[in-house]
């Protein structure tokens, strides 16, 4: 229990600001982008206290209006919390720098919308990592979900149909949430998750609870695309406004495989999961390793940069879910790295799409002839989330991959050790495929190419901070799993 | 062995690579951009022989960089093998800098500062591989210096040298991510801990002769830059890059960076002494001498000839390779040493293709009839160069020649002997051909008008290797020593 | 047999959540117009709901709004007042179910304005001119 | 969409005189219940989740009895919004009050130490403002859903 309202304030601040956005942005544009910066500044800063905080002192958890559980509404913060939120409001701080520059180019005059439902979803998202109610967190999981709808349907063309497919998708997966959830709380008598975790053990493990268990599962599978549910993403992703896929690509999914972690073992147990029933870990092991299979090779029949993103960001999906289900520790700390890794990486890789879009208008890949001349700074940081992404050392996607590999290799799940690999092969077609592309030209025909220079400095900026950070990351691993990751891993694993 | 903390291997490392930046900051100068390039070869130098003499007295280095993965820490360490291949990389690439410049100058070429700012990330890794003090920083290293060599191989930016960018990255990346990266993570979790010992680490962990067999595998055919068959492909297909990367990327660094990996590994992460006990040294040595043969026999058939010098490296690359699996000292002594000497004489020898292009624009053995008289000091470096290949007295390839056949004797395998010995004689028929060539048959009727030799930034550093090869024969001291140092004698 | 029919008898609120389920599941994944999927997606919800107020209901309870001073005076007897927490859950989740309705309404029309229909292969069938 | 428009537009269905009559006469009291109901909140059943409902309502009726030009002239989209938003930021802006004074978040015996009422009293009136807020806003969204979607998002006529 603790009377410090930080965590608070990281996530009241964006919500809070949302609607001063809307008002005021209305009457002016000039607001929008000071507000929106500001509070995700603050926000992210807050989030790194917290950090501190919890890094000298410990977790500690927080009862809204000072009801206690299970009456109250309980938010927990502990170190993979708060390494969550720092993650979060950093990935959007810079993701709203560079989407307030291609938002104006993208939505003239709906700017203001289009900011309230993004500082709403990332208050959701920090919601969703703080709530340590199961019924809260569905309702939270809802907000982040509409919130995603609206941006994703801002987008031209066919984004609108892509946006309504995720709708039906999402919904199924918050339904059969719920409905999980439903089944705890026949079972149990409350959606406290910490009672529920100490009721489960002692009604012990019957169908319902495994009913439960697979409900909660399933549905979060579908939020977070884990193959073959995948199928509702690399539209919504590639379509959304490029402003709105900065920020969802690199969280989304990401979010949704730590709410999977929570539930699994805050709600469940390390118990229940990997020894009462040994086969169902395996199992999903296998599926993670045919995920990241088949979602590689989906990627690679993709022809533009954005869609090419999204099947890698379903593959990674795949990689997580892996790591956290190895049953190992090794492998879950590849997960909760790969988490954090995979979001700068995907926040990296975006950016840089982000800024060749605007100054391109498309990501075709014949269009993206020569464009290391003509935008080289850009182009480097691609190749650093690139090299990431391949997992070439020492940028941060090595790191972690080293984790999953070696839980992999500790648990006997040569299947995954092998699709990690293949993976990570077939992550180096796919980039050096652009990289060729981009690397030599043709410029023959039109002379159309002076006109395509470096992005503005307001998208490059946060593009190459983002880049940096990968590298920086990747060198202060060590530090970062000892000093954190190790801490928010379950004691038992 | 002592080892302080020091920020001199790093250093060492690091010059080249922050000094890319001036290189890339002086784009439109060409002249204070190689004075750069210069500057930081002759300083790269300096750094290393300053740390010679520690080394050479039973000393050495130690710098962590980052603490990674728990009982791995991102290190450099200067001991006498790493030091061994540092010290023949700087002083190569000195020489190549300076080659580097004549050659590019004098065919105009485009983009020259992504060359040298390429090249000079390239030395860094290099130099990286040869510091590691584990082998996560190795394979750091060595995946740095696959990329960043190639924008070098795909300086032409045409259709062949995409062709040949994309099997080099694919030999290069797909070997080592999915062969070295799996068998690295395997000593990890059998041993937890990937630090180079004298004696090898793998050695306590009690893993099965099996087990060991597959790991060595994995890394023989992991470090695909060593151009063992069958992951060999990449190393002819890399030569359409200008002729200085070539001489230096694919004779002297981006392969001696497998090579070293390859014997890093047995003598450290294994040790001999587990090879022998379980018996793994037959598996390093029918490999490499399977390799030897067949790609001295390819080299025969080669026209072009920088095909043919490709080919003829991939033969000598498996000579340490195998020196290195026969497990006596004088064997591994000698693989380690035909490093430093191959090195030495093939960058001789890709200097003379390169001057023999730039001065007469010839590509194929065939049309280089009489080409010898036009150009004697090219020609004459030429022969030295393939004399210590071959492994002739008086140059330096004869002594670790004489190793390779010592240990030979001593591991009791008489085979590997023929092997060394009928290699030899291939290697003198496929370079003495050239060489009577240009001297002995007649040119072609106004085939050679007005070739003259190639410019002076050509032809010193050219002279000056072929003289250190001869050098070497009669004073092979320091680089024996180290040789012996390495493998713990 | 008896047993069987028993135990569907008695569970019937289930079965008939069930039933609901399966048959918006169906129209969220068999049906090809928007808005019968739209429909489906309510019907799928509007089950989950009716499963969690029907675990909520105790025969003969009352209505958890308690008079203080009657309260003050006796006491409250938990097992005579119906559990109001499944319900109140409800009610959020009917909020959740229909702004999202909305939302997705809201794209349909703009679907619909885009490409003059809302059936699935109509719009797909122009997509692919 | 458009047909049904153009339809009940020449039928004149819906433009009874008798039943914008009563509309007419019926609006201010349902306001005033809506009120009521969200005033009430946190002494009996009801709240401003239902009070914002009936608030809304009443501008739906509006609409249907007339057109939704009239109800968008006695309630501009503009003063919607605002008035949502201005509901958003009441309810969050008491919460955030609460933890800037020194109690926990949505804590209202916090708000003690602006205003000394006791903190009994303050727990009280907390919820009140708090429903207040809601109020608000779920009368605002009520009308602006049902404007949109009535209009297929033009805002012009409607049914």
């Amino acid at each position: 229990m603790s009377t410090s309202n930080l965590h608070i304030y990281v996530m009241a601040v964006p919500l809070l600001t949302a609607f001063f956005v809307n008002l005021l942005g209305r009457t002016s544009k000039v607001w929008i982008a000071p507000l929106v910066v500001g509070s995700l500044a603050f926000s992210s800063v807050a989030s790194l206290v917290l950090m501190g905080r919890v890094m000298t002192s410990g977790g500690f958890s927080y009862t809204v209006g000072n009801w206690v559980p299970p009456y109250g509404i309980e938010l927990v913060v502990d170190h993979l919390s708060a390494l969550m939120l720092v993650l979060i409001s950093v990935v959007a701080l810079f993701a709203s720098v560079s989407a307030l520059k291609s938002v104006e180019q993208e939505l003239p005059g709906r700017e203001h919308l289009f900011f309230t439902l993004y500082l709403i979803l990332i208050a959701g998202l920090m919601g969703l990592v703080l709530t340590a109610d199961a019924f809260n967190l569905y309702v939270l999981l809802e907000i982040t979900s509409i919130t995603t709808y609206g941006l994703i349907a801002m987008g031209k063309g066919r984004a609108p149909l892509a946006s309504f497919n995720y709708i039906i998708m999402g919904s199924i997966g918050a339904c059969f949430y719920l409905l999980g959830v439903g089944y705890l709380y026949l079972m149990t008598g409350t959606l406290n998750m910490a009672e529920i975790s100490q009721t489960l053990p002692v009604i012990g493990g019957g169908a319902a609870v495994a009913t439960a268990l697979a409900f909660i599962l399933v549905g979060l599978w579908i939020k977070m695309a884990f193959f073959p549910l995948h199928g509702w993403l690399p539209n919504a992703y590639s379509l959304a406004p490029t402003g709105a896929a900065l920020i969802v690509a690199p969280l989304m999914t990401k979010v949704s495989i730590y709410l999977m972690v929570r539930v699994m073992f805050s709600v469940f147990s390390i118990d229940y999961l990997f020894l009462q029933n040994p086969l169902v870990d395996a199992v999903i092991v296998w599926g993670a390793a045919i995920a990241i299979v088949c979602a590689s090779a989906l990627a690679l029949a993709q022809k533009d940069l954005k869609r090419m993103l999204t099947y890698i960001i379903v593959a990674e999906v795949g990689y997580m879910v892996g790591g956290a289900w190895l049953a190992n520790s090794t492998g879950m700390t590849g997960a909760l790295l790969h988490i954090v890794n995979d979001a700068l990486m995907t926040l990296c890789l975006f950016l840089a799409a982000a800024a060749i879009l605007y100054r391109v208008g498309s990501l075709d890949f014949d269009k993206l002839q020569g464009i290391y001349r003509k935008m080289p700074i850009t182009m480097a940081a691609f190749t650093i989330g690139a090299f990431s992404m391949i997992g070439v050392p020492p940028t941060a996607g090595f790191f972690s991959k080293w984790y999953l590999i070696l839980g992999g290799i500790e648990g006997g799940h040569w299947e995954f050790v092998v699709a990690l690999l293949f993976s990570s092969l077939i992550n180096a077609v796919l980039f050096f495929r652009i990289i060729e592309i981009g690397y030599f030209h043709k410029d023959g025909e039109h002379h159309g190419h002076e006109t395509i220079t470096e992005a503005p400095l307001q998208m490059q900026a946060p593009l190459l901070i983002c880049a940096v950070a990968l590298i920086v990351i990747g060198l202060g691993s060590g530090p970062l799993v000892e000093k954190i990751i190790t801490l928010a891993i379950p004691v038992g694993l | 062995m002592s080892y302080h903390t020091s920020l001199w291997p790093l250093a060492a490392v690091l010059i080249s690579l922050v000094g890319a930046i001036p290189i890339l900051l002086s784009d439109r100068r060409p002249n204070l951009r190689e004075s750069w390039t210069m500057l930081i070869a002759f300083g790269k130098v300096a750094i290393v022989t300053t740390m010679l003499p520690t080394v050479l007295a039973g000393g050495g280095f130690e710098f962590v960089i980052a603490e990674v993965v728990p009982g791995v820490p991102l290190a450099l360490r200067v001991d006498a093998m790493g030091m061994f291949f540092a010290l023949v990389a700087s002083i190569l690439w000195f020489f190549t800098s300076l080659y580097s410049i004549g050659y590019m100058r004098a065919l105009k070429e485009h983009a020259q500062t992504r060359y040298f700012a390429s090249f000079a990330v390239a030395i860094s890794a290099t130099l990286g591989v040869a510091f590691s003090a584990n082998l996560l920083t190795m394979y750091l290293f060595y995946e740095m210096l696959s990329l960043s060599t190639y924008p070098l191989v795909t300086h032409e930016q045409n259709a062949e040298a995409r062709r040949s960018g994309r099997k080099y990255l694919t030999y290069i990346l797909g070997t080592s991510i999915g062969l070295a990266l799996p068998a690295m993570l395997i000593v990890y979790s059998l041993t937890g801990t990937l630090d180079f010992k004298v004696g090898g680490v793998l050695a306590q962990s009690g893993a099965s002769a099996e087990t060991l067999a597959l790991i060595l595998v994995l890394f023989l055919f992991g470090f695909a830059k060593s151009g063992i068959m069958p992951f060999h492909g990449w190393l002819p297909a890399a030569m359409v890059a200008p002729t200085p990367v070539s001489s230096f990327l694919h004779g002297v660094a981006v392969v001696k960076v497998g090579v070293f990996s390859i014997l890093r590994v047995i003598f450290h992460i294994f040790g001999p002494d587990l090879l022998l006990d379980v018996n793994l040294g037959t598996v390093i040595t029918t490999i490499a001498s399977i390799t030897i043969l067949v790609a001295s026999l390819v080299a025969l058939t080669q026209d072009n000839l920088k095909r043919r010098l490709a080919y003829s490296t991939i033969g000598q690359l498996s000579y340490m390779v195998l020196g290195a699996g026969m497990l006596t000292a004088a064997g591994m002594t000698g693989g380690l040493l035909h490093i430093a000497m191959h090195a030495f004489g093939k960058i001789t020898l890709f200097f003379c293709a390169g001057a023999i292009y730039v001065a007469a624009g010839k590509k194929y053995i065939s049309q280089m009839d009489g080409l010898g008289r036009r150009m004697p000091v090219t020609y004459l470096a030429f022969f030295f160069g393939s004399l210590s290949i071959i492994g002739m007295p008086p140059l330096g390839g004869f002594i670790s020649k004489w190793n390779l056949a010592i240990g030979a004797i001593e591991s009791g395998h008489m085979v590997l002997l023929v092997v060394l010995l009928v290699s030899s004689m291939l290697n003198a028929l496929y370079f003495f051909p050239i060489v009577y060539r240009g001297f002995f048959m007649p040119a072609a009727e106004g085939e050679l008008e007005g070739v003259k030799e190639a410019p002076t930034f050509c032809l010193v550093p050219l002279s000056i290797t072929a003289i250190c090869s001869l050098l070497l024969f009669f004073w092979p001291t320091v680089f024996y020593r180290l040789a012996q140092m390495a493998i713990g004698l | 047999m008896d047993d069987l029919l028993a135990v569907i008898v008695a569970k019937y609120n289930y079965w008939i959540y069930v039933i609901l389920m399966m048959i918006g599941f169906y129209a969220m994944i068999g049906k090809r117009n928007l808005v019968k999927k739209l429909i489906g997606m309510n019907i799928f919800q509007t089950a989950i709901i009716l499963m969690f107020v029907s675990a909520g209901v105790k025969h003969g309870g009352k209505i958890p709004i308690l008079n203080k001073y009657e309260v003050l005076k006796n006491g409250i007897d938990a097992t005579q007042i119906v559990n109001p927490l499944p319900h109140v859950l409800m009610l959020t989740a009917i909020v959740v179910s229909v702004s999202i309705t909305g939302v997705a309404l809201a794209i349909l029309l703009r679907i619909y304005r885009e490409y003059g229909t809302l059936e699935e292969d109509e719009i797909l069938e122009k997509l692919g001119k | 969409m458009k047909l049904l428009q153009e339809r009940t537009q020449k039928q004149q269905i819906g433009q009874s005189l008798i039943i914008q009559t009563a509309v007419r006469q019926l609006v201010p009291f349902v306001q005033l219940f809506g009120l009521y109901v969200i005033v009430h909140g946190h002494y009996s059943p009801g709240g401003g989740f239902q009070g914002g409902v009936i608030l809304g309502s009443s501008f739906v009726m509006l609409a249907l009895a007339f057109d939704q030009s009239t109800s968008m002239r006695l309630m501009s989209e503009r003063a919607n919004v605002m008035l949502g938003n201005a509901g958003v930021l009441i309810f969050t802006g008491v919460a955030a009050l609460c933890a800037i004074v020194g109690g926990l978040f949505l804590d209202y015996s916090a708000l003690d130490a602006i205003i000394p009422l006791g903190p009994v009293e303050w727990r009280s009136f907390g919820i009140f403002l708090v429903e207040v807020g809601v109020g608000l806003a779920v009368m605002s969204i009520m009308i602006s859903l049902f404007w949109d979607l009535s209009s297929a998002g033009e805002m012009d006529e409607g049914l």
